[in-house]
């Protein structure tokens, strides 16, 4: 293989007794690696191997390490990042190399796929320009011919107009289209090793899957070595031979896929699985079920909820945009009604209109008997007393002045609800439904993590004792674990209260979790609704199923396990 | 044939060695316009006018008024009839005779000017002036409505400069630019710049110098520059490495250690007041005279001279310089003597307070100084003086204000305004008198208007003396009045202008108001 | 399951916070300076036995030695107390600038950018047409219209920086309106006024502290340099400005121009470097 | 794109007009408030010795006397047909005036831009070259400290130290290369401060966006990722920075005019305002807001254009880079 020679030269020049190794050696070896930045040691003690032709994914919630371990590797870490240890890469230590020395194997051996495609292609150049660098790693003195292969390698990836990409900008391109560029360019020199972090965290689920799977032919037909970074449990087990799960910058679980993710030896391994909503669609059963019961009550009771025939539309640019095109819905009392879609379908902008914070064009909105459209702010705020939102982003929606308690506290100010000693009751009481201790009263948003954030608005929201909560994808920005305990927070909430949910998300698995209806979204319009169980049991628009697909399952971890798992129910639901 | 004459002056002759050379001048300010009316009495471009034009009358250092253009001159008894004889075969520099119906054009636009179109008269031309008439080429003229002793040396006086009828029949905006102006003096503009330089260069045909120099053809040198460096320290330096060959207005503080390396320090003082303060009688507690008195008693005149200045620097002898002719040596009168002040601020009433400072039925005893901004020291001699009356129990406020707002708010006898401090040149004594009260259009210095008999007295008297030798006791009683009521505070003989040269340049002469002329002045290698 | 437990987020915060306020050498070094700067404008007698007014005329012009640390002036005063007497009005008047940039301009950029429309386009207008002129242009003539003094200086430029501080002020309340929280507190039955107020100004504030800070050390340059060109208090007042103004009328002596110098630009400096801490900070 | 930018363009241009005129009618009015004018203070001089009369007469002849909106008029419709009057003060008009002082302010200010821009790109560039603690820590000092020193005090120590000890220029021929070259240095230090302040942000931010640690993942060193991917990103944002630093410049070169005895339009403008030469003033005023206005809106034009990033955003004051905060100078925005 014309690469590995290239390497070996290349190792021969590094060092003349290191290349004479056996195949079967692993092509990265780790071994008590440990990165600080400054004081702070984030990475303690790492190690585990990775074999040629192999696939190994690294595991763990948000700030455990992982970026920090491949910028390791790759040697780029950060100002400040300090790493010791023992690196070896095709049985050659590069941790002490010398900064040019270790340069030639950048690009060349290692390839690197970053995390946001948006934001790895210097947005001020072509994306031919940046190729050209790339190409420049082959050995390829012609200029033409350079061309010609990066040329062939866009389309290997997929890309449609490989020659129009080639001239574009960065930002002419969408995310999937950035992102296949990018594995593009790392694979076009032919590394033997490819790191990949979290190369779709910041897709879509359809485009996720697609790009996955592209990386998982792409190491099978170049037989290149993949170190696969995610937080997604699922993700792992379906691509990867070999699993390393982190926590804290230590290595809690190590082994092959099959073991770590049938028989999970650690707890926070056994916790990261129960996690993945994908892998657990009835976890919360016992919580979501009962409400169930309301869906019958259609005839004698008015629905809480009704939306009916909202169209709205945005003038961009001279252009007009239908982001909702007559949309309706109804949800019952007491029950959680979900929107599905991908990015752009129009979900937020649906639940905006149903908040009264957009009028619609067209249609009308009532909640609990009351009509929003067409109503000023001023006259809403009635009506906001019962029905509250949940942003996205637990990062925007607190003000960053205010401490915890002021922030709950407000809509109790603004609202004018009770005594003073009732209001600190109540904030009180909120935040321990959401499961907040009082310590955290006096404490400002940026001295919260992101789950403890997105409480502090849940139980902003829950203090009004409203009727209606509305949440716009309220954990996309949060890993898994946080994700599962913020959803438990709302399921029993539900329980408890009688709350009524609208609940935007573009994980169907969670929906699956939680939901009692779904209306799934395309293009501003519904294009399919109906309970959680036909919808999930009998897809019959062929767009839904493509999003039911695109659910990562871990099949290929359970495929390689010894015993089949009881969890592959949905799985076989989904083949059905 | 008068060109020819100027071939044979002497100074061009062989055997002189100083012929030819450039110098330049470094100058603080370049003034304002260059209408010649407008800016005639500015003490920036007089420089460049006393080279460009000349005067019917020459008035040298000592106040002596000698022929210039005017040969001679003649006035009736009751001096409103003058008749001026003029040199023949002075030209201006674009060729126009300077005659008699020349000397006419420019009396007139002295007196009246031409309002309408901006250009001013020359305010302290006598505005008793009736007309004038060209007798002939050479003789004019002169009528007055009432009698005007003082018009033969204002003719001496640098506003009353000479420029070709054609330049004065242009419009002002024409006027205003100096290389269209054309004078009939040793010198002719060659190039300049607002703000930055004038470029002067000989005119050879020259010869109609003023004979109390001493030369009368063309001057010696081919070139002045006149150009504006605005930081003093700067001008000095750029002398001293010889980048330059006089810098005018120089900080006092280094005048020793330069006259020490050699260069030529001169401070000549003008004709005119001394540098002090006339007193608003008018003012609290201005108008008691025990307390005016002690204000001239408190002030240590030569510590002045020690600290802010240097012994270039003159003690006042009076409130009038002490090279004007008429001027008395009133020195005890200004002696520094602290005890008789606080004695005399004792019984007025004006008690010393535990913080040293005198005080009144509750009020302080405050003098506020508005620091003049024609002068530079003026500051640091306020700072000074503040420093030794604060000892006798004395406050002092200290106002300065840029030449504008000076102009606006500070007046003589104005209502926050105790003293006014004074640098101005004159050329006859015989006018003080009338400017200081406010008849005849006069300026009130003292805002006694016409309430002290005897000072109303003198100043009759002296208008109305026939001769100077009867106007000399009449001017001795004036000063020493003033002085004993403490109407006129002064500090120190005005030295207006300082000029540091190189020492390679030499014979250059200093008129009545203290203007170099480099006509006479030679340049050695 | 505990709904309560706390992530790792919290011990990582925390410590960020710490190593956040830990304050570098350099910076405490500049704190140090102003505190010394504010010292001697508080209490100048402290500092020095010395009359900043009363001098010995027979001492005059001395160089820096024990006894005058930076040497004596024309009138025999010594520069060092002329320059700890010096600090107070050179300090209040970049004040009274700081302050009159930040709530004038402030105001007008809190305004125009929360209620946009014909406020935003009337205001922003008058912002642009402030900016389009020089700044210390625009300085000069405002103090030559109300008069030369020290205060008229600091007014003068205040005026001349309300435009910056506007036009921040402006962005940072943009951004901040479009912020989510914003919305969420029109949700959570908030008025205009109550988001205006509580959350817009003081958001949008953050980042004009640090500016301010950087703009009291600009002002005091612009203020001597006012000075230095002559549109500062008269004597005896001894404002670092007028102290290097006069300073260079003595150009021989040239303590008279450095020292009050290096008292300014140690000053500014150290307001600059915390200025900058201070947004690394935030 | 080419539709929306032409109407970008035109409502920039429309704004910039706008702007023009009324900075003019601001200084009309900022500038009657100034007490007196060259006319009167001459008058008023008790050493000229005008009579009240006399005076008054002068006065109603020059139109002073007349009320301020009608002057306004007056000189508003006299700007507008390009007739910028009379100097009060020179007598001479005021179009000859700033003609014969403009090339040296050009002059200066040019050489002061090219002098703060090598300054800022030796500073900015160098941190990326220096090792890592002692000579970058130096490097990014230097614009915080040419920031602290006042503008006066850089232009007395070059004139001391090159001017008089070194003799390196004659201090009375300011319009020498060398001495225009040290005014350029004394003008540009504190400008370079606030560029190599922004250079080194853009720097610090492009070089720690992901897209650079990529390209370094791809194998390139220091020089090319420098070369190739951080410069053009990080010196784009520096075009508007340079526009809005034109004022400074002009009215730096007020201070740095006086300090070296150069005749341009700093010192024509001290010599105005100390006799307050309203013309003058006027138009030096408008002048420099005419030259700041189109120097943006050439900037602001062109800037799209240089960047393909930028989207132009329904609102025309919307900058792509951080053009808002970074007019002080300092680039706190582009930090942000
Ligand atoms: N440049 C840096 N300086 C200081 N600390 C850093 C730096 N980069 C990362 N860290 C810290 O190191 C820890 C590990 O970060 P890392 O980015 O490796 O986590 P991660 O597992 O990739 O998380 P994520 O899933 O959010 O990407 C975190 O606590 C983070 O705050
Ligand atoms: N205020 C607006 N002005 C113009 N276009 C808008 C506006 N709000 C939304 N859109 C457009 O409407 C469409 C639907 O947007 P919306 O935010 O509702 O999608 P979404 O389903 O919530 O997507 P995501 O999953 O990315 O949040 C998009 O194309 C969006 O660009
Ligand atoms: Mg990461
Ligand atoms: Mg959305």
């Amino acid at each position: 293989m014309a690469s590995q020679d290239r390497l070996t030269e290349l190792f021969a020049r590094i060092d003349a007794t290191g290349s004479a190794l056996p195949q079967s050696a692993p092509l990265l070896r780790i071994d008590g690696l440990s990165v600080s930045y400054g004081q702070q040691e984030v990475v303690s003690d790492v190690g585990f191997e990775l074999g040629r032709g192999k696939s190994l994914a690294l595991i763990g919630e948000s700030g455990s390490g992982k970026s920090t371990i491949a910028r390791a590797v790759l040697r780029l870490l950060p100002t400040g990042g300090r790493a010791t240890g023992c690196v070896e890469f095709d049985g050659q230590e590069v941790l002490g190399l010398s900064e040019r020395r270790f340069r030639p194997l950048r690009g060349r051996a290692i390839g690197f796929v970053p995390q946001d495609p948006g934001n790895s292609l210097n947005p001020v150049r072509t994306i031919g320009a940046q190729a050209m660098e790339a190409a420049a790693l082959i050995d390829e003195p012609n200029k033409a011919i350079r061309k010609t292969l990066i040329l062939e390698t866009f389309a290997q990836v997929g890309l449609d107009n490989p020659q129009r990409v080639y001239d574009s900008y960065p930002h002419q391109l969408s995310g999937g289209m950035l992102q296949r560029v990018l594995i593009g360019l790392a694979v076009l020199p032919r590394p033997l090793l490819l790191v990949a972090d979290e190369p779709t965290s910041a897709l879509d689920v359809t485009i996720q899957k697609r790009i996955l799977d592209l990386l998982s032919k792409l190491q099978h037909e170049l037989d290149i070595s993949l170190l696969l970074i995610t937080h997604d449990l699922a993700i792992a087990a379906e691509r990867a031979d070999a699993l390393v799960v982190l926590k804290d910058g230590v290595v809690q679980e190590a082994g092959s896929t099959a073991s770590v993710f049938s028989a999970p030896a650690s707890a926070y391994a056994r916790k990261l699985h129960a996690d993945v909503p994908a892998l657990n669609p009835d976890r919360y059963r016992a919580l979501r079920d009962p409400a169930f019961r309301f869906l019958g009550t259609k005839a004698d009771k008015a629905p809480k909820i009704e939306v009916s025939g909202v169209t709205k539309t945005f003038t961009v640019d001279g252009k007009v945009l239908t982001a909702v095109n007559d949309v309706s819905f109804a949800v019952q009392a007491g029950t959680t009604h979900a929107l599905v879609g991908e990015s752009g379908s129009g979900k937020t902008t649906a639940i905006r209109l149903l908040l009264g914070l957009e009028q619609p064009d067209i249609g009308t909105i009532a909640v609990a008997g009351e009509q929003l459209h067409g109503r000023s702010h001023e006259s809403l705020r009635a009506v906001w007393r019962h029905l509250q939102l949940v942003y996205q982003n637990p990062f925007t929606s607190l003000d960053p002045t205010w401490k915890v308690e002021q922030l709950v506290r407000e809509p109790l100010d603004r609202f004018k609800i009770g005594t003073r000693e009732e209001r600190t009751a109540r904030v009180r009481e909120a935040l321990d439904n959401v499961g907040l201790g009082e310590h955290l009263l006096l404490r400002k948003p940026e001295a919260l993590s992101g789950g403890q954030r997105q409480r502090v608005a849940i139980a902003r929201a829950l203090v009004l004792k409203p009727d209606v909560i509305v949440l716009d994808e309220p954990t996309s920005a949060l890993d898994v674990s946080v994700q599962a305990d913020i959803v438990e927070v709302l399921l029993s909430l539900q329980a408890k209260l009688g709350l009524t949910y609208v609940f935007v998300s573009h994980d169907l698995a969670l929906v699956r979790q939680l939901a009692h209806t779904v209306s799934v979204m395309q293009r501003g319009r519904i294009v399919e609704h109906g309970t959680v169980t036909d919808i999930f049991g009998n897809p019959q628009q062929p767009y839904t199923r493509s999003l039911l697909e695109s659910i990562p399952s871990g099949a290929a971890g359970i495929a390689r396990a010894p015993h089949p798992q009881p969890r592959r129910i949905f799985n076989e639901e989904r083949i059905a | 044939a008068l060109v020819g004459t100027a071939e044979f002056n002497p100074a061009l002759s062989a055997d002189s060695p100083h012929n030819g050379g450039d110098i330049t001048f470094l100058i603080d300010s370049l003034g304002d316009t260059w209408i010649p009316n407008n800016s005639a009495i500015s003490s920036f471009q007089g420089h460049i006018w006393g080279h460009v034009t000349d005067k019917l009358l020459y008035v040298d250092a000592d106040g002596k008024v000698s022929p210039w253009i005017a040969e001679r001159w003649e006035q009736n008894d009751t001096a409103t009839e003058f008749t001026l004889h003029l040199k023949s075969g002075v030209t201006f520099s674009d060729g126009t005779p300077l005659d008699a119906s020349a000397v006419v054009a420019n009396l007139d636009i002295w007196y009246a000017g031409r309002k309408s179109e901006g250009i001013n008269p020359i305010g302290l031309f006598p505005k008793t002036y009736d007309h004038a008439e060209a007798i002939d080429a050479t003789t004019v003229k002169v009528f007055f409505k009432a009698p005007t002793l003082g018009f033969i040396p204002t003719l001496g006086y640098h506003g009353s400069i000479l420029v070709s009828p054609k330049t004065l029949a242009q419009p002002a905006a024409q006027q205003a630019d100096l290389s269209k102006t054309s004078g009939s003096g040793p010198y002719v503009v060659d190039s300049w710049k607002e703000g930055d330089f004038v470029k002067l260069v000989k005119r050879k045909d020259y010869n109609w110098g003023p004979p109390a120099v001493g030369h009368t053809g063309p001057a010696f040198l081919d070139s002045i520059t006149y150009k504006l460096v605005s930081e003093p320290s700067l001008r000095v330096a750029a002398v001293q490495s010889e980048q330059a060959d006089v810098a005018y207005n120089a900080s006092p503080q280094e005048l020793e250690s330069l006259k020490a390396e050699g260069f030529t320090i001169a401070t000549p003082r003008y004709l005119g007041f001394v540098n002090g303060w006339a007193i608003n009688t008018k003012l609290a507690p201005y108008d008691d005279v025990k307390v005016r008195q002690a204000l001239q008693a408190g002030i240590n005149r030569q510590e002045i001279i020690d600290t802010v200045y240097t012994p270039d620097w003159k003690l006042a002898t009076s409130f009038i310089q002490s090279n004007v002719p008429g001027a008395t040596d009133q020195s005890d009168l200004l002696a520094y003597n602290p005890e008789k002040a606080e004695k005399l601020l004792d019984e007025a009433g004006w008690t010393k307070g535990a913080d040293g400072i005198r005080t009144k039925n509750g009020q302080p005893l405050v003098l506020t100084l508005h620091s003049n901004p024609y002068l530079a020291t003026s500051k640091s001699v306020d700072e000074l003086i503040a420093q030794q009356l604060g000892k006798i129990g004395w406050k002092v406020a200290i106002r300065a204000y840029d030449v504008v707002t000076f102009g606006q708010k500070v007046k003589y006898g104005g209502p926050a305004v105790p003293a006014y401090e004074v640098t101005r040149s004159f050329i006859d004594a015989g006018t003080v008198a009338s400017i200081l009260t406010n008849a005849n259009n006069g300026e009130n210095w003292f805002a006694l208007d016409e309430s002290d008999k005897t000072l109303n007295e003198l100043r009759d008297k002296i208008a109305g003396a026939g001769s100077i030798e009867s106007r000399k006791p009449l001017l001795d009683e004036l000063q020493k009045y003033i002085l004993e009521q403490g109407y006129f505070i002064p500090r120190t003989q005005i030295v207006q202008r300082i000029y540091v040269q190189s020492p390679k340049l030499k014979g250059e002469v200093y008129n009545g108001v203290a203007y170099a002329s480099y006509y006479t002045a030679t340049k050695s290698e | 399951m505990t709904l309560a437990s706390t992530y790792s987020t919290s011990r990582v915060t925390a410590i960020g916070r710490l190593t956040a306020f830990r304050v570098p050498p350099v910076v405490a070094l500049s704190f140090a300076i102003v505190a010394l700067a504010i010292a001697w404008s508080l209490a100048p007698s402290l500092f020095t036995s010395y009359d900043p007014v009363n001098g010995v005329p027979a001492q005059k012009l001395l160089g820096p030695s024990a006894a005058h640390w930076f040497g004596t002036d024309h009138l025999g005063r010594d520069l060092y107390t002329r320059v700890v007497y010096g600090t107070a009005s050179s300090v209040a008047s970049a004040l009274i600038a700081v302050v009159i940039g930040v709530f004038a301009g402030g105001l007008i950029g809190l305004l125009a950018g929360f209620f946009g429309g014909w406020v935003d386009t009337l205001f922003a207008r008058l912002v642009d047409v402030l900016l389009a002129i020089p700044k210390f242009l625009l300085a000069v003539i405002v103090v030559t219209a109300i008069g030369f003094d020290t205060t008229n200086a600091a007014i003068a430029t205040g005026v001349s920086a309300v435009a910056l501080f506007a036009r921040v002020m402006r962005s940072e309340v943009i951004k901040t309106r479009q912020a989510t929280f914003v919305e969420s507190s029109f949700l959570l039955g908030g008025s205009r006024w109550h988001i205006l107020w509580r959350h817009v100004l003081p958001n949008a504030s953050r980042s004009v502290l640090p500016l301010a800070v950087l703009q009291f050390g600009d002002s005091i340059l612009v203020i001597a340099s006012l000075a230095f060109l002559g549109y500062g208090d008269p004597p005896p007042a001894s404002d670092w400005g007028l102290l290097i103004s006069i300073g260079k009328d003595y150009l021989k002596w040239p303590w008279l121009v450095y020292a009050p110098a290096f008292v300014t630009i140690a000053t500014v400096l150290s307001v600059n470097r915390i200025s900058r801490w201070l947004r690394k900070t935030d | 794109m080419s539709k929306a930018y032409l109407n970008y363009a035109a409502k920039r241009l429309v704004q910039a007009i706008v702007v023009i005129l009324l900075a003019y009618v601001f200084t009309f009015v900022v500038v009657s408030i100034l007490p007196g004018d060259p006319i009167t203070n001459v008058l008023n001089n008790p050493q000229n010795g005008f009579t009240q009369e006399e005076i008054k007469e002068i006065i109603a002849a020059q139109g002073l006397d007349k009320p301020i909106p009608v002057q306004l008029w007056t000189s508003f419709s006299g700007f507008v047909t390009g007739d910028l009057g009379l100097s009060m003060r020179t007598n001479r008009p005021v179009t000859t005036l700033i003609a014969e002082v403009l090339p040296s302010t050009l002059v200066l200010a040019s050489a002061g831009l090219a002098v703060a821009l090598l300054l800022a790109a030796v500073i900015a560039y160098g941190t990326q070259f220096l090792p890592k603690h002692f000579g970058q820590g130096l490097l990014r000092g230097f614009p915080s400290l040419f920031l602290s020193v006042p503008n006066f005090v850089i232009g007395l120590v070059l004139i001391h130290l090159f001017g008089f000890q070194l003799g390196v220029f004659r201090v009375i021929e300011p319009d020498s290369f060398w001495a225009t070259l040290f005014a350029a240095i004394a003008l540009g230090i504190p400008i370079s401060a606030q560029i190599a302040e922004v250079l080194i942000a853009n720097l610090d931010h492009e070089s720690g966006q992901e897209y650079a640690a990529v390209a370094r993942g791809r194998g390139l060193g220091q020089m090319r990722l420098f070369a190739k991917h951080l410069l053009k990103p990080s010196s784009l944002p520096v075009i508007t920075v340079i526009a809005l630093t034109i004022g400074e410049l002009l009215g730096g070169s007020l201070i740095t005019e006086t300090v070296f005895g150069r005749t341009g339009l700093g010192s024509l403008v001290q010599r105005s305002v100390s006799t307050q030469d309203l013309p003058v003033l006027q138009a030096v005023v408008s002048l420099a807001a005419v030259v700041f206005v189109v120097v943006n809106l050439i900037a602001d034009l062109a800037y799209p254009l240089l960047d393909p990033r930028v989207k132009l955003l329904g609102t025309p004051e919307r900058r792509p880079t951080t053009a808002d905060e970074s007019s002080v100078g300092i680039s706190k925005a582009v930090t942000s």
